[in-house]
């Protein structure tokens, strides 16, 4: 560690100090509001020093990389960081939370999210990967007065302490065989002559099992609707989407750092994809309640990224990153819609809570038909760019098969997200009124769909920057 | 010493399928999480057994980061466990399922 | 006169048609009635301005172009010759006279509008089809005479089955269009156009097969309207319009039209003899069928209009045996004495109080106006073929083409037209003495007969028993006119020997009186109707309609049912719920496996790693030695 | 107007598909006052037919391929650009389109719920379909393709008849299971020029340069003609358009059998026919099968509906069947025909489900056997659907007809058997039609009712609609003068 | 000698785990597991780590699992009355995964030549693994001390007593 390290570790530190600073100042100070706003503004200056701040090196610490992508992705997570916190600010505030815990959690998490996208380590990719989810752990449960809450966070806990398992076992494989820990040689070592050793497509095999539950893929999935449901919306919003995303990230920076290594798992990736992506789109066609119809959805959209990631080509890590970041809008972007809704009664969720909603307060319920809509891949919004990327790439690289499944998937998808469309704007009786909303909910709702609109059309600004700070 | 590097392994993979019986066998939150330890601790095993083989200090201190991480993991899980028993007077992993489908 | 004025002929039925159908109930009904009448008139008029034209090669009038693609380049275009010009004189004339009948007729109905615009119409289209210059127009007014039967017939739209004989009207000669339809697509791909005397002149160069096919396509196409065996079915349903339709759909319009047709493309069909033969086969069949089944009715208007069916049948023959000039003759006379008959017959059922039953009248001669009596007489005569009236001459003349056919079989379809003249001349006295004759047996009490319905018929009666002049056989006397007049378009040259001519003269006499004296004989006295199984038989048409149903409608209605319920409904939808379903029983399934319990969550875990291991395990067995 | 012919770069085209969609954003601005947002409506649309009749007057007799054409980068990393072209196909389809839409607009004035919504939905669909039908870069046109779906969805599914939902659903998954095809088959058909060329782009015009294997180029056609033959609906595809034409509300009706439909063949002739020029000549005797197939199955489905809605769904099938027959020839005048037809079509059954808006405004019934002697209650209303219905049933000197004939003509020339066959299918569209009219104007009045008969509005929709039926029957000529050149050049540069 | 104590110690180790996932007990459970744990704690240090194992001894059997101990004691955890009734939809996954590991660890064996390979005799000095961990893995200890800032925070959050009538 030098000084320049430091400096390049900017952004990071700005997050992990504001959030202990913040946590102190919560210890005396209860008043939430400024708390609050401190936890924002900490993660919009991280976010601004993430993009200003030239790094004088390449990588951290050689765990972590400081390039444009990871600063690329450090931005985001500040962003999403900022996000969910103005979302959850009504939420800390009616259940009486300590909003220096709660912020600090948050931020904290960011940088976890922050570090694990640029992670260039598997010790840092480990570390990282805890980080977030030891928060995600506690924020999930953060509401004591909801049963749901405590059970969901048991189960994200258990089930990510199993999945712990599974990835210290798979690094340590991995290391065994290759005798280092930084990641395109480790990945590069566990190979020869093009194939994986033994011992290494295992401990790959592993993390992959590890990953695999943290990103939801099948059949790993099982947790996540039961944990979106319990989970608190605002924090739903996070772990759907930094969680998933940074891990997605970390991938795509591994894969574009060390080339094609996963030769030999791409049957197994290409089993799990299409795996996913059906028991996604299927899991969420059953549902009766919109958070684990989101849940499915995006168990449905990590197959789709995982088809992403399986093109390994520079097209297909591009249109990868490009997924991410529209899926974390679009997803963050639903949840912020749950969260404005909430009021004494609760967050609304079952389908029947939603019945006429869309008479009631039509531009939060258009909002959220845009993102499902968006989620669903309709062209114009940044989910069919998105989708389309991904597609296309993986049709470069000839994979049809996993085309059509996903064709197929996104068909299914359609029908669930229209049902939930439909539902919103039936007519029988006007639905009760809920929540107003506050103003820093409608701003992440106006953010996201002004974004998604601006993806969606003009997908090349984003393409552009992706394309530029791709490793 | 002459150990195939093999054996070591073997070992650690054995302690690996026990942890992860151990997961899924019992019922109870407590002897889930014991089981998660087992298998760290095979994580662990094949880490130093690699250091030892490769000559290296990286393996051991993974090893090490990860008993700390751990101690963290389980800090929070057993806070967990006693808020849970505290709501519900019980650890039985499957009686807390309020939400299915 | 400028030429192109030409398509003021039928632009002025059309006129008042659309004048009437926007305003006509809007105006005094008196406007409607003028307007209705000058239309028809004021073309008859204009015809007989323009009738210079139609000598020579005729006169050909361009209005625009319809459509314009690639080879095709069709416009609206008249050819006013001399095959068309005796026919618009005759529709617009006959129509006249039955404007001016109808005006009488519809006097106490309201919806005098509409009907005098369908009126209108009706003769439009069929001055369309008369003058039409190529095909297309003439299909124009050859579907136009068939909406205009469909919305006439169906009239009095609050009686479903008035409507629904409309609509088999429209629907049977449809498919009589269907086949001139084919013709037309097949024409233009052989000539490159579609103009009907420039086919006409490529017909030469048609392959023979293909002639027999075209003319046998115009021939059916001709039975639609014609009512012709075996699209024959729509003309005796059709009597449910008021009847100044009936008399316009059966003497000036639509059932001519076939005919009318067969003489267009003369030079075509007569170029195949098999084509010939079936034309006259056809008309023969139809003439002995129709005649048959008008001895059995039992509603006067039925029996005319079998009756009708019966002489096209006659002009079918003529064509078939060649001779345009006699068909033409045959059509004009018949016209005459057929509207004649038909509104004399309405006069009768006003008489009757709306009683169509020929069995509930009788008397009537001595219960309304005595010269009605006369006039009915009068057009019987002519359809009876007795000596000296003009439907005997015409009549005459067809037997004679047909006797003295070179082809052996044409004598066959002649002794079934001698035959068919006996049935028609006995069947016509059944109708004069059961409506004449006797005492009155009906209960209904006699409507007035304005005067307008009385006149009209006068001018038709004198027609139709002078009618004769107009192409008197040269043996008796007569100038052949008609057939001079055709000149080129005439067809065949008949010629026979005088004897052979006066021994037909004379059969056909003998036939007209020996039909007299059996109807004489048999309805003398009033009898009531036999009710046997023939007479069932030739009271149903031959049981046509039945045969229809099953073989044609009932199949169309099974398959329109198995398409509808059984294709789409249940195959498809089907096809498609199942497939929804069982998407969604795979979704509960899956929906199933989240149960909530973290010991299943696990598992699942466990079996994810199975996955990893057991591909693991298959990549060492096939790896070998890594 | 000669300023402004005089000014090329225009970006007319633009426009046609901008304006719209500005309508329904300030429809959207004005939600909760139902009064602005008609008259918005109305302005807009009637805006976009004036600009719609400027380019048909002053653009509609251009030399070349095209009459208008605009081109700019749009999301340059996939090649796709920004490119509206406009041949007379297109024109003739964008005139339709307008011109419907000032109908749906009139037709929508008394929707009571949600009324903003409502218009910018139709709106929004205009501005769809003027996308479809100019769009000339595959993405591009995907994106229109599916946008349109979008609107028609909601107005069925919000304001839509009883089994709305469903049907709703029916349709949007129906329909978009057949548009992924296309999509993969889409970014297939953009590696595999790229790669031989290594210009990437989904310019359509340059795709047509690609080299492409027989089994390359079978399958990627199947993929764009699932998307086409769904929407067309070629049968067996067509069940999704019977339910959303059935539950759909009057004004979606109107847009979904007038326009929509025709997206489908348009799709056909503008994009997979040119683009695949030997799988089209392969697949087009299988194509004109299915669409014999089709016009006899919805005429005989169509006979035995009791709902007229229904029966009326099945017509266009019937009809569109006809339309892709005429395609099928591949043969100048039947193409012609085809294109005339589908306007003809759009205007005759577009009319004819006003009616039966009407009908069942003033009836609350929409079943034959619950209707009938409508002539004596409301003449005028029962007088246009007669005249709408013969000209559906291809009576001469009617639209229909011009269209039907020059199919039929055409598709002799080289496929007499079809032709024949497809003729006789103009007796069963006899059958059901006259049983149409026959249960809803003629026979005795189902209940003696005092209906009011045609509203100013309702003759303001109805009238012009009648007079262009009568004109289109007649003089065709000004509508099939700008088709000449187009399809001239899509029949010779399409089969080899 | 050190060979055939590493392969005794591998077996104590096995064995008491597998004692310790059988006990319905978790006192005894956790016990087991201790004695286990030093087994590996000396493992570690035949393989060269002797920090790592004294570690091994202090944290994990010392800290972790005496906390274990400690919850379950505190909490009163009573020997599971009900036998945990392992259904064979339990059993299958296990069953299955253990052969298959096997296999793979035979295959594994017989096959890799890597794994045939002995390791080296090998010590790592605490100096040295210290030097490493607060040099080139310095940034990582900032994490791991940060991480357990977090769980102290979210073991506080978690652990305070319910709030009033919130229990149940």
């Amino acid at each position: 560690m030098s000084l320049l390290d430091l400096l390049a570790l900017l952004p990071i530190l700005i997050l992990a100090f504001g959030g202990t600073a913040i946590l102190m100042a919560g210890a005396w100070y209860r008043e939430p509001r400024p708390l609050l706003a401190g936890g924002v503004a900490t993660a919009l200056i991280a976010a601004v020093a993430a993009g200003m701040v030239q790094p004088p090196t390449a990588e951290i610490a050689g765990l972590f990389s400081a390039g444009g992508y990871a600063r690329f992705f450090t931005i985001l997570w500040a962003l999403l960081a900022a996000a969910g916190l103005m979302v959850a600010a009504r939420y800390i505030m009616e259940k009486g939370l300590g909003a220096g815990e709660y912020v600090s959690l948050v931020l904290y998490a960011a940088a976890g999210m922050a570090l694990l996208s640029s992670a260039i380590h598997l010790l840092g990719f480990f570390l990282a990967l805890e980080t977030f989810t030891l928060a995600f752990y506690i924020l999930i449960a953060s509401n004591r007065r909801c049963a749901l809450a405590a059970e969901a966070g048991l189960k994200y806990l258990l089930m990510g302490a199993v999945a712990t398992g599974f990835m210290a076992f798979g690094i340590a494989l991995i290391y065994a065989v290759s005798g280092t820990l930084a990641l395109p040689d480790a990945a590069r070592l566990t190979t020869t002559a093009g194939e994986l050793l033994p011992w290494g497509l295992l401990g790959w095999g592993m993390v992959l099992i590890a990953v695999g539950f943290k990103i939801s893929l099948a059949p790993f999935h099982l947790w996540t609707p039961d944990v979106y449901q319990g989970a608190p919306a605002p924090v739903g919003g996070l772990l759907a989407t930094g969680s998933k995303g940074a891990v997605v990230a970390a991938l795509v920076g591994l894969l574009a750092m060390s080339g094609p290594v996963w030769h030999d798992l791409t049957d197994l990736l290409w089993l799990l994809a299409a795996l996913t992506m059906l028991a996604g789109s299927l899991g969420a066609l059953g549902q009766k309640n919109l958070k684990r119809l989101l849940a499915y959805s995006s168990v449905t959209h990590m197959g789709t990224l995982l088809v992403g990631l399986l093109c390994q080509s520079s097209e297909g890590l591009a249109a990868t990153t490009f997924y991410v970041v529209v899926y974390v809008l679009t997803s963050l972007g639903a949840f912020a819609v749950i969260a404005s809704l909430a009021d004494e009664r609760g967050e609304p969720m079952a389908f029947d809570e939603w019945r006429g909603l869309g008479h009631r307060h039509p531009v939060r319920c258009a909002v959220l038909v845009l993102v499902l809509l968006s989620l669903a891949g309709l062209p114009g919004t940044a989910g069919f760019m998105a989708k389309f990327a991904v597609f296309q790439a993986a049709l470069q690289s000839g994979y049809l098969g996993l085309v059509l499944v996903g064709v197929f998937a996104s068909v299914v998808s359609f029908a669930f997200y229209l049902r939930v469309t439909m539902l919103l704007f039936q007519s029988e009786e006007p639905a009760s009124p809920r929540h107003a909303g506050t103003a820093s909910e409608h701003a992440v709702l106006a953010a996201c769909t002004a974004a998604i609109l601006v993806f969606g059309l003009f997908p090349g600004i984003l393409f552009d920057l992706i394309s530029r700070i791709l490793p | 010493m002459t150990i195939p590097f093999g054996h070591a392994l073997a070992f650690a993979a054995a302690l690996f399928v026990l942890g992860l019986s151990c997961v899924l066998l019992r019922r109870q939150i407590m002897m889930i999480l014991i089981g998660v330890e087992i298998m760290l601790n095979a994580a662990s095993l094949v880490f130093v057994a690699a250091s030892a083989y490769w000559r290296q200090v990286d393996g051991q201190i993974f090893v090490m980061l990860l008993m700390a991480i751990t101690a963290a993991e389980v800090a929070v899980a057993l806070a967990m466990v006693v808020y849970l028993w505290r709501r519900k007077r019980t650890l039985v992993a499957d009686e807390f399922n309020g939400m299915r489908g | 006169m400028n030429h192109s004025l030409l398509f003021l002929i039928p632009l002025l039925p059309l006129f008042c048609a659309v004048i009437n159908l926007l305003f006509g109930m809007r105006l005094p009904r008196l406007f409607a009635e003028v307007m209705a009448v000058t239309g028809v008139a004021g073309a008859f008029v204009l015809t007989l301005i323009f009738w210079g034209h139609a000598e020579g090669e005729g006169t050909r009038a361009v209005l625009f172009t319809w459509l314009n693609s690639g080879t095709l380049d069709v416009s609206f275009a008249l050819n006013f010759d001399r095959l068309a010009a005796p026919m618009t004189l005759m529709v617009t004339g006959v129509a006249t006279l039955i404007h001016l009948y109808a005006v009488g007729y519809m006097h106490e109905d309201d919806d005098y509008g509409r009907f005098f615009a369908l009126l209108n119409l009706f003769v439009f289209a069929m001055l369309v089809i008369v003058l039409a210059d190529n095909l297309l127009v003439l299909f124009l007014g050859w579907e136009g005479v068939g909406l205009c039967s469909y919305g006439l017939i169906g009239f009095w739209y609050r009686k479903l089955e008035n409507a629904k004989a409309g609509t088999k009207a429209f629907l049977v000669t449809r498919v009589g269009d269907v086949f001139l339809g084919i013709a037309l697509l097949w024409l233009f791909a052989l000539t490159g156009t579609l103009s009907i005397d420039a086919i006409n002149d490529q017909a030469a160069a048609i392959p023979s097969g293909v002639v027999i096919a075209l003319s046998l396509l115009l021939l059916l196409g001709a039975c639609g309207k014609s009512a012709q065996v075996p699209l024959m079915t729509w003309l005796a349903d059709a009597m449910a319009g008021p009847t100044p339709v009936s008399a316009l759909i059966h003497a000036a319009t639509m059932v001519t039209a076939g005919v009318y047709l067969l003489c267009r493309f003369f030079p075509l069909v007569s170029l195949s003899a098999v084509a010939m033969t079936a034309i006259t086969a056809i008309g023969a069949l139809t003439a002995i069928y129709a005649a048959t089944c008008a001895m059995a009715q039992r509603e006067i208007k039925r029996v005319l209009a079998y009756s009708t069916m019966s002489q096209v049948g006659y002009m079918f023959m003529a064509v078939g045996a060649g001779t345009v000039a006699g068909a033409m003759f045959h059509l004009l006379t018949h016209a005459f004495f057929k509207a004649v008959l038909f509104m004399a017959a309405g006069c009768v059922i006003h008489l009757a109080g709306d009683e169509n039953d020929i069995f509930k009248m009788g008397g009537l001669a001595r219960r309304g106006p005595v010269e009605l009596f006369w006039v009915f007489l009068a057009g019987a005569v002519c359809l009876a073929g007795l000596p000296l009236t003009g439907g005997f001459f015409s009549k005459d003349g067809i037997l004679l083409a047909l006797f003295t056919h070179p082809d052996p079989v044409y004598r066959v379809f002649w002794l079934v037209g001698v035959l068919t003249a006996l049935l028609t001349a006995f069947y016509t006295f059944r109708l004069v003495y059961l409506v004449f004759a006797g005492d009155y047996r009906g209960a209904g009490h006699p409507h007035a007969i304005p005067l307008l319905m009385r006149w009209p018929l006068w001018p038709l009666a004198l027609l139709g028993l002078a009618g004769g002049l107009l192409n008197l056989p040269a043996f008796v006397g007569g100038g052949e006119r008609l057939h001079h007049w055709y000149g080129a378009l005439a067809g065949r040259e008949v010629s026979a020997s005088h004897d052979v001519e006066w021994m037909l003269i004379a059969l056909a006499a003998a036939i007209a009186a020996a039909g007299w004296l059996a109807a004489h004989w048999r309805y003398r006295s009033y009898r009531p109707p036999l009710e046997n199984r023939a007479s069932r038989f030739l009271l149903s048409g031959w049981q046509a309609d039945a045969l229809v149903d099953r073989l044609f409608v009932r199949p169309f209605a099974a398959m329109a049912r198995f398409c509808s319920s059984g294709c789409d409904r249940t195959l498809l939808d089907g096809t498609l719920d199942g497939l929804a379903r069982l998407v969604s029983s795979w979704a509960s399934m899956l929906v199933q496996l989240t149960t909530g319990r973290l010991t299943t969550y696990l598992s699942a875990f466990a079996w994810g790693f199975l996955i990893v291991l057991g591909w693991f395990l298959i990549k060492l067995v096939n790896g070998g030695g890594h | 107007m000669t300023m402004l012919a005089s000014l090329p770069q225009f970006p007319w085209l633009s426009l046609l598909v901008l304006l719209p969609l500005g309508g329904a954003l300030l429809c959207l601005l004005h939600s909760g006052r139902a009064a602005e947002c008609r008259a918005l409506a109305l302005a807009t649309s009637l805006a976009v037919f004036g600009v719609a009749l400027y380019l048909f007057v002053c653009h509609g007799q251009g030399e070349g391929r095209w009459l208008l054409y605009e081109d700019s980068a749009w999301i340059s990393r996939y090649g796709i650009r920004y490119v509206l072209a406009m041949d007379g196909i297109a024109l003739l389809m964008v005139l339709l389109t307008a011109f419907m839409q000032l109908a749906a607009i009139l037709l929508a004035w008394k929707v009571e719920r949600q009324v903003a919504s409502f218009f910018a939905l139709l709106l929004l669909l205009e501005s769809g379909l003027m996308g479809i039908f100019l769009a000339y870069d595959l993405v591009f046109f995907y994106l229109f393709w599916e946008v349109a779906l979008i609107p028609m969805f909601f107005l069925i599914s919000i304001w839509g008849g009883v089994n709305r939902r469903r049907a709703a659903l029916k349709f949007f998954l129906y329909t978009l299971v057949g548009s992924f095809f296309m999509l993969v088959a889409m970014i297939a058909l953009y590696q595999i020029h790229g790669g031989q060329t290594g210009v990437y782009t989904f310019v359509i015009g340059e795709l047509l340069q690609t080299r492409l294997t027989a089994t390359q180029e079978g399958w990627l056609f199947a993929g764009f003609l699932a998307a086409f033959i769904v929407k067309s609906p070629l049968v067996p595809f067509h069940t999704w358009l019977t339910d959303a034409l059935t539950e759909a509300p009057a004004a979606g009706s109107l847009d979904l059998t007038g326009l929509l439909l025709k997206t489908g063949i348009y799709g056909l002739i503008r994009v997979a026919f040119p683009l695949f020029p030997n799988a089209t000549a392969n697949f087009l005797p299988i194509l004109g099968v299915l669409a014999l197939v089709g016009l006899f199955h919805a005429a005989w489905s169509a006979y035995h509906q009791d709902d007229i809605k229904r029966l009326l769904a099945y017509s266009s099938i019937s009809h569109l069947g006809l339309v892709v027959l005429g395609l099928a020839a591949w043969q100048l005048t039947a193409w012609e025909g085809s294109i005339l037809l589908m306007v003809t079509h759009g205007i005759t059954t577009g009319a004819l489900f006003i009616l039966v808006a009407l009908i069942r405004e003033r009836t609350a019934t929409r079943s034959m056997q619950e209707l009938g002697g409508l002539w004596g209650q409301v003449p005028c209303l029962a007088f246009f659907f007669l005249l709408f219905s013969l000209a559906s049933l291809g009576l001469p000197g009617l639209a229909n007809f011009a269209g039907e004939i020059l199919v039929l003509l055409g598709t002799f020339q080289d496929h007499p058997v079809w032709a024949v066959v497809a003729l006789l299918g103009v007796v069963f569209a006899a059958a059901y039609m006259l049983r149409l009219i026959q249960g809803v104007i003629w026979g005795p009045a189902a209940k003696e009712r005092s209906l009011p008969d045609l509203t100013p509005r309702e003759w303001l929709m109805l009238l012009p609609m009648a007079l262009l039926v009568v004109w289109l029957g007649l003089y065709p000529e000004p509508f099939l003068a700008p088709l000449h050149g187009t399809v001239a050049t899509l029949l010779a540069g399409g089969l080899p | 000698m050190t060979t055939v104590l590493f392969y005794i110690l591998g077996f104590i180790l096995l064995a008491a785990t597998l004692m310790c996932i059988t006990r319905r007990n978790p006192v005894h459970a956790v016990i087991y597991l201790v004695a286990g744990f030093f087994a590996l704690a000396l493992m570690f240090y035949l393989l060269g780590a002797p920090l790592v194992a004294a570690w091994e001894v202090i944290v994990y059997a010392g800290a972790i699992m005496v906390l274990f101990l400690f919850i379950i004691m505190m909490l009163g955890l009573a020997p599971q009355e009900v036998p945990e009734g392992p259904g064979w939809q339990r059993w299958l996954p296990l069953v299955l995964l253990s052969a298959s590991l096997m296999a793979c660890s035979l295959l594994i064996i017989l096959q890799d030549p890597a794994a045939g390979q002995e390791i080296p005799d090998f010590y790592l000095a605490p100096q040295a693994l210290g030097e490493a961990l607060f040099s080139r893995y310095a940034m990582a200890v900032e994490m791991v001390s940060f991480q357990l800032l977090f769980a102290t925070i979210g073991a506080f959050l978690l652990g305070r007593p319910l709030p009033k009538g919130e229990d149940q």
